[in-house]
């Protein structure tokens, strides 16, 4: 397998605050791959520096070899790197469709074509009964979805999910699970910052864990949750007391 | 020599003037984010209170001044809610809905003040109308003096109290970040009624010393607004003590240019500016700007 | 699929649009103008500015206006053939703005069929009206506009009782040349970048170099900027005259200024916004010494026969009708209503008016020769200044002792000029 | 065919002003509306259109029609100048911008030789209604034709309804969002440069203030703000009812500044209680105007 992102020596301050310090890893092409830490450990800012909404302070980012560091965030996304928000950014009086076919303009040109390739995310994506509803309509679950499905859109090679399963019901977990497994089965790589452990060991076939900003250890699923400094740092009395 | 030092006295007594108003609408920028484009209707309003009381109680109307100072105090405490209520997240674009508000705010006054005043010119006469100080060979009118030493003070007065007040404290804060000064327990929604209470306060007074100056008409606001946005564009938007240099900078601009290129291109030097500003440093001269 | 993505648009839209296209399309109009119905008054059509930035002048305007209307009809109207025919006003508001001047006019033309027009206050509105006149052909005359720009565009149908303002603001400048000694050797000239003041600021330099004074500074700063910085520069070259071109707003705060920069040249001149009440009182006693120019004051001895016999019969009549003193403005639309009367009496013509009947006006204008107790009105039928009143000599006035007094030129002063001005603190 | 709906050219000219106060609303929305940036100095572009023409035809002699594309092109440079800075930035930098650029306009126009200053430029009159009334009402139905293909009916639309909903979504969704709202920004100055020359050319009379005071850029956005902003029929409806009772009050109190102050309510109380404009109260999206609860509201803010 090839690496399809390889992030180096990557740094980001805010004010005082080392958000994000001399972070390096990589995600192999084909994988999912998880991004984990207690909250306020960088993983959002880590997301905004590879999809190009911050710019880093030091080091670079590389995608499929070809060096995104500080390119705009649509260049980034025509390059193939699709994200979704964690707090949820619809545009809000456009209806689903129209939403979706926003990101498909990354691929055509055409309304008719674009139109077609957004409904045919939808239907992956289980939105497709939603399609003419407006997005400030939708509940939590399905604008989480459509927040994928538009990532979706732009037709990436690696899918960037921020958080897609917090929040969700039970129910609604399993059908987000198996949703992430057919994008992968897609041959999309997706790299995803989750606090739901439940969904992420299973899930994911590396992790990567950071605290303050770094990176504090990087492993297999079941290793992980077995590594003392993973544990002492975030996952904390509740998984040892399960194990 | 003497026409060079003439006019750079008059440059820094131009921007001593300004730094008042710059001081409130970068502020008020600052924690509520958003732009006012009655700042020049206020400098006006201020004007027109002054003249009205002196015409019905008599005095001077520097003596005024502290009661204008709380009048607009109170009538931007009182408007902040309808501002606070176009921004609210009901809307659509909240940040687009607050701009064209005060965009209509400022029509209204203008308006109002227009109809109810119409277009004659009005004058205040102070005490120190028509003094003069001698500073060396050049000559600095009293009255001048006195508005940059009063915006000067107010503005020394104003950073102190935002340095050593607790609600100051909170300004700082939410001028910084607001959620986080949300989720420390402060009070947004009060400190952003008391800032643009402040920005009223301070930008009417600033009106009383401009109509003593100039005269006092409808129309004056206009410029007053074009100075206040130089000047936060110069200062970088928010960043409140960028003011004073941006402030003293337009001052200078201007009275150099008048005498030296001519006073047809004075606004033109102006903008021209503004735009390089724009184009170069959008975060202000100091680059600290949001 | 592409059903699928524009089913929401609505076609019904593009259907409406489609409608409105074809019905709006299809309106195509002459615009009508019969002939007017039979009446036995004239109806006079008056556009000037009732609201807006120029409405203070505007009311001016329709003071002189009104009193020419109520005085005729007072008198059981205009004597054409022995018979009196009444005349009535129908005001239209120009809002200060060309455009609304435009509507104004078509309204007033096509709606009303007025027989004729008394125009705008302004130039730039007068400007946008006379198209129109010239348009339907029907003759206007403003009693106040004055902008050269008007002349030289030389509109058939528009003609003005005041004569432009390049040739009154050389008065005070020739009567501080002539009449005073020692004879001031320099000025200096500030000007504001409106059309009015500016020309007023050229006619200044205009006539310093005609009469010898060294012009060392000349300047043309806009409206509403901060003019320290400007009389500081002009103060530099310690000039004799310190002339300013422009409304009162302007000359208030430049005066001001100047007293604050202990500026103090030998005169200070400006032309009519010194003859404004908000003038003296912006000023106080710093209005004190200053000159300006004007073309009519109640103190001159003009003989007349019509209507008013002298400039003070009319200025009382005037005081008891509106409580205010007139000024030139208010006099010179008087006597454009005065020089309608008179043309229309000599071409015997009644109302309503014809084609042929305006036309004739017109040219009963242009030969018109008259005295008013505003003083001779003859039109120029040639030159730069085409249809603008060449009939009268502009005054040099002077405030001495908070009056507005007749210094000059030459015999036409009542007074002496006080000259040189003592320094601020001893006026 | 032809339907007598006007019978005098009085009120053929009324018909005139409303139709270009239409396409000029309709080409601020497609910026302030459509895009959600705010342009205050949108005036700038009616007015350096109608200056091209006037230079155009006093000072080069050139025939009327070709006057008209290189207005717009101007206006288009212009756009894309103050945009190029100002549209990497946040939405408030733009309305300084364009408010400085609106004022800037005015006073190079008032400062240049060629735009006769103070004084003004006259056009050669021609003075036939009907003909700037068919003019205009082609040009009109030509930017409502414009917005429609472009905004409701293409890519571009979406990608600015994108950005105005969430810029920054926009941006990772692949939108190269800066490109766009210059795009967008340029495109809107195209309609306000024609109806420049075309009312440059009817009014044969322009001058700094008339055709580049403020007064212009203000009514824009009354019109489009009580239409329904970023609506294809909002600006036709705001503009129709607002220059008809412009010229109501005209005829009938005859105050303009007055109307000043009804535009300043009007621009208060849509934005408070009728985001949508009237557009929104006819399609009855989201009737915000609920008295009591609004009134609630505004009492609880009170208690500070």
């Amino acid at each position: 397998m090839d690496m399809l992102l390889e992030v180096e020596n990557l740094k980001k301050s805010f004010g005082g605050v080392q958000a994000v310090d001399d972070l390096s890893f990589v995600v192999q092409e084909g994988s999912i791959t998880g991004l984990i830490g207690p909250n306020g450990s960088g993983k959002t800012t880590c997301f905004n520096l590879i999809s190009g909404l911050l710019r880093p302070d030091a080091g670079s980012i590389r995608f499929a070899g070809r060096e995104i560091t500080s390119l705009r965030p649509s260049w980034i996304a025509r390059l193939g790197i699709g994200r979704s928000f964690q707090i949820p950014a619809p545009f809000t009086r456009m209806t689903v469709l129209e939403n979706v076919m926003v990101g498909a303009f990354s691929r055509t040109r055409s309304l008719g074509e674009a139109s077609r390739l957004a409904l045919e995310v939808l239907e992956f994506t289980g939105l497709k009964e939603k399609r003419d509803e407006l997005a400030a309509n939708l509940t939590t679950a399905d604008r989480k979805r459509l927040e994928v499905a538009r990532a979706l859109s732009t037709g990436p090679r690696l899918l960037l999910l921020d958080e897609v399963i917090a929040g969700l019901n039970p129910t609604e977990v399993l059908g987000a699970m198996e949703l992430i497994r057919a994008i992968r089965a897609r041959g999309i790589t997706v790299f995803m910052v989750e606090h739901v452990m439940e969904a992420v060991l299973p899930l994911c076939e590396w992790v990567i864990v950071l605290n303050f900003g770094r990176k504090i250890a990087e492993d297999t699923p079941d290793r992980i949750v077995r590594n003392p400094a993973v544990i002492e740092a975030y996952l904390g009395e509740r998984f040892r007391a399960r194990s | 020599m003497e026409l060079f030092l003439q006019t750079l006295v008059d440059g820094l007594l131009i921007g001593g003037l300004i730094i008042v108003i710059g001081v409130g609408f970068s502020l008020c920028f600052g924690v509520m984010h958003i732009i006012d484009f009655a700042v020049g209707e206020w400098v006006m309003l201020g004007a027109y209170t002054a003249f009205w009381m002196v015409r019905y109680l008599g005095r001077d109307p520097f003596l005024y001044l502290p009661v204008i100072f709380f009048l607009y105090l109170a009538i931007g405490y009182l408007i902040y809610p309808l501002i606070h209520r176009a921004v609210s997240g009901r809307r659509h674009n909240p940040a687009l809905m607050g701009l064209v508000f005060t965009f209509g705010l400022a029509s209204l006054i203008k308006g109002g003040a227009l109809t109810a005043w119409g277009f004659h010119v009005r004058s205040v006469t102070t005490w120190l109308s028509g003094e003069s100080l001698a500073l060396g060979v050049a000559v600095v009118p009293a009255l001048r003096f006195a508005g940059f030493a009063f915006g000067v003070l107010a503005t020394v007065a104003f950073m102190l109290f935002l340095k050593w007040s607790k609600i100051g404290v909170a300004i700082r804060a939410m001028a910084q970040d607001r959620v986080m000064a949300e989720l420390l327990g402060v009070d947004t929604n009060r400190v952003s009624a008391l800032v643009y209470a402040m920005y009223t306060g301070l930008t009417g007074m600033a009106g009383v010393l401009i109509g003593a100056l100039f005269s006092i008409h409808a129309g004056m606001g206009l410029k007053y607004t074009t100075f206040a946005f130089f000047v936060v564009v110069l200062a970088g938007m928010g960043y409140v003590p960028g003011v004073i240099p941006a402030a003293f900078l337009l001052g200078l601009l201007q009275s150099f240019v008048t005498v030296y290129v001519s006073g047809r291109y004075t606004l033109l030097a102006v903008f021209f500016v503004l735009y390089l500003t724009l184009l170069v440093r959008p975060r202000g001269l100091l680059g600290r700007g949001w | 699929m592409r059903e699928d993505c524009l089913s929401r648009l609505n076609w019904g839209r593009g259907l409406f649009l489609i409608l409105l296209v074809v019905s709006l399309l299809s309106l195509t109009v002459s615009p009508t103008t019969g002939a007017a119905p039979a009446r036995d008054f004239f109806k006079v059509g008056v556009v000037t500015s009732l609201s807006g930035e120029l409405a203070f002048g505007g009311n001016v305007t329709k003071r002189g206006y009104d009193m020419w209307a109520d005085t005729v009809n007072q008198l059981g109207g205009i004597e054409i053939a022995g018979k009196r025919y009444r005349v009535q006003l129908i005001y239209a508001d120009d809002q200060s703005t060309p455009a609304t001047a435009a509507v104004a006019g078509e309204r007033l033309i096509t709606q009303e069929q007025v027989d004729f027009i008394l125009g705008p206050y302004a130039s730039g509105t007068t400007l946008a009206l006379a198209p129109i006149t010239e348009k339907y052909k029907v003759p206007h005359i403003t009693g106040s506009a004055e902008s050269p720009l008007i002349w030289q565009r030389k509109f058939k149908y528009t003609f003005g009782t005041i004569p432009p303002v390049s040739i009154n603001a050389q008065a005070p400048i020739q009567t501080l040349a002539q009449d005073v000694s020692p004879k001031p050797q320099t000025i200096a000239i500030l000007g504001i970048d409106d059309p009015f003041s500016k020309f007023a600021a050229e006619a200044f330099r205009t006539a310093a170099q005609k009469f010898g004074i060294k012009v060392v500074r000349y300047e043309i700063v806009p409206e509403g900027s901060d003019y320290t910085p400007a009389v500081s520069a002009a103060k530099a070259q310690n000039p004799d005259i310190f002339a300013i071109g422009s409304h009162e707003k302007a000359a208030i705060e430049m005066i001001k200024a100047a007293k604050e920069l202990k500026f103090n040249p030998k005169a200070f001149v400006q032309h009519y916004g010194m003859t404004t009440p908000d003038f003296r009182k912006g000023l106080g006693k710093d209005a004190e010494y200053v000159f300006g120019a004007s073309v009519w004051t109640a103190n001159l001895n003009y003989k007349a026969t019509i209507l008013f016999t002298t400039p003070k019969e009319y200025a009382e009549k005037f005081k008891a009708k509106f409580g205010t003193e007139p000024d030139y403005t208010e006099a010179a639309s008087t006597a454009a209503g005065i020089a309608f009367q008179e043309a229309l009496r000599q071409i015997k013509a009644t109302p309503p008016l014809d084609q042929a009947e305006k036309d004739a006006l017109v040219a009963a204008l242009e030969k018109l020769n008259i005295m008013t107790f505003y003083g001779p009105v003859k039109f120029a039928t040639s030159g730069d200044y085409y249809h603008s009143n060449a009939g009268l000599q502009p005054i040099a006035l002077q405030y001495q002792g908070g009056k507005l007094v007749e210094v000059g030129p030459g015999k036409l002063a009542l007074a002496k000029p006080r000259y040189p001005t003592p320094p601020w603190d001893r006026r | 065919m032809a339907v007598p709906l006007f019978v005098s050219s009085f009120w053929l000219r009324i018909a005139t002003e409303v139709l270009m106060w239409a396409g000029l609303a309709q080409s601020w929305n497609i910026i302030g509306g459509y895009t959600g940036y705010l342009s205050f100095g949108h005036g700038a572009f009616f007015g350096i259109g109608a200056y091209t023409t006037a230079i155009l035809m006093v000072h080069a002699g050139w025939p009327f029609w070709p006057t008209l594309p290189v207005g717009a092109v101007l206006s288009v440079l212009c756009a894309a100048t103050i945009g190029i800075p100002t549209l990497r930035l946040r939405g408030a930098y733009f309305a300084i911008a364009t408010w400085a650029f609106g004022e800037a306009v005015r006073q190079v126009a008032t400062v240049l030789e060629i735009t006769g200053g103070a004084f003004g430029m006259q056009l050669p009159p021609f003075l036939n209604l009907p003909f700037f009334y068919e003019a205009i009402l082609i040009a009109t139905i030509l930017t409502y034709l414009l917005a429609y293909l472009l905004l409701e009916r293409s890519m571009f639309g979406y990608k600015l309804r994108a950005i105005r909903e969430n810029e920054i979504a926009a941006e990772t969704a692949g939108v190269d969002t800066v490109v766009t709202k210059i795009e967008a920004f340029a495109l809107s100055a195209i309609p306000a440069a024609i109806f420049g020359g075309l009312y440059a050319y009817l009014i044969t009379y322009i001058h700094p203030d008339s055709v580049l005071g403020p007064a212009i850029t203000d009514l824009m956005v009354v019109m489009v703000l009580f239409g329904g902003v970023g609506t294809l029929w909002g600006p036709l409806v705001g503009a129709t009812a607002i220059q008809l009772v412009n010229r109501l009050l005209w005829f009938l109190r005859g105050e303009s500044t007055l109307y000043l102050v009804y535009a300043g309510v009007a621009i208060c109380l849509v934005v408070l209680f009728m985001p949508d404009g009237l557009m929104g109260l006819v399609e009855r999206r989201r009737v915000l105007f609920r008295p009591r609860e609004n009134l609630k509201a505004l009492l609880r803010q009170f208690k500070l």
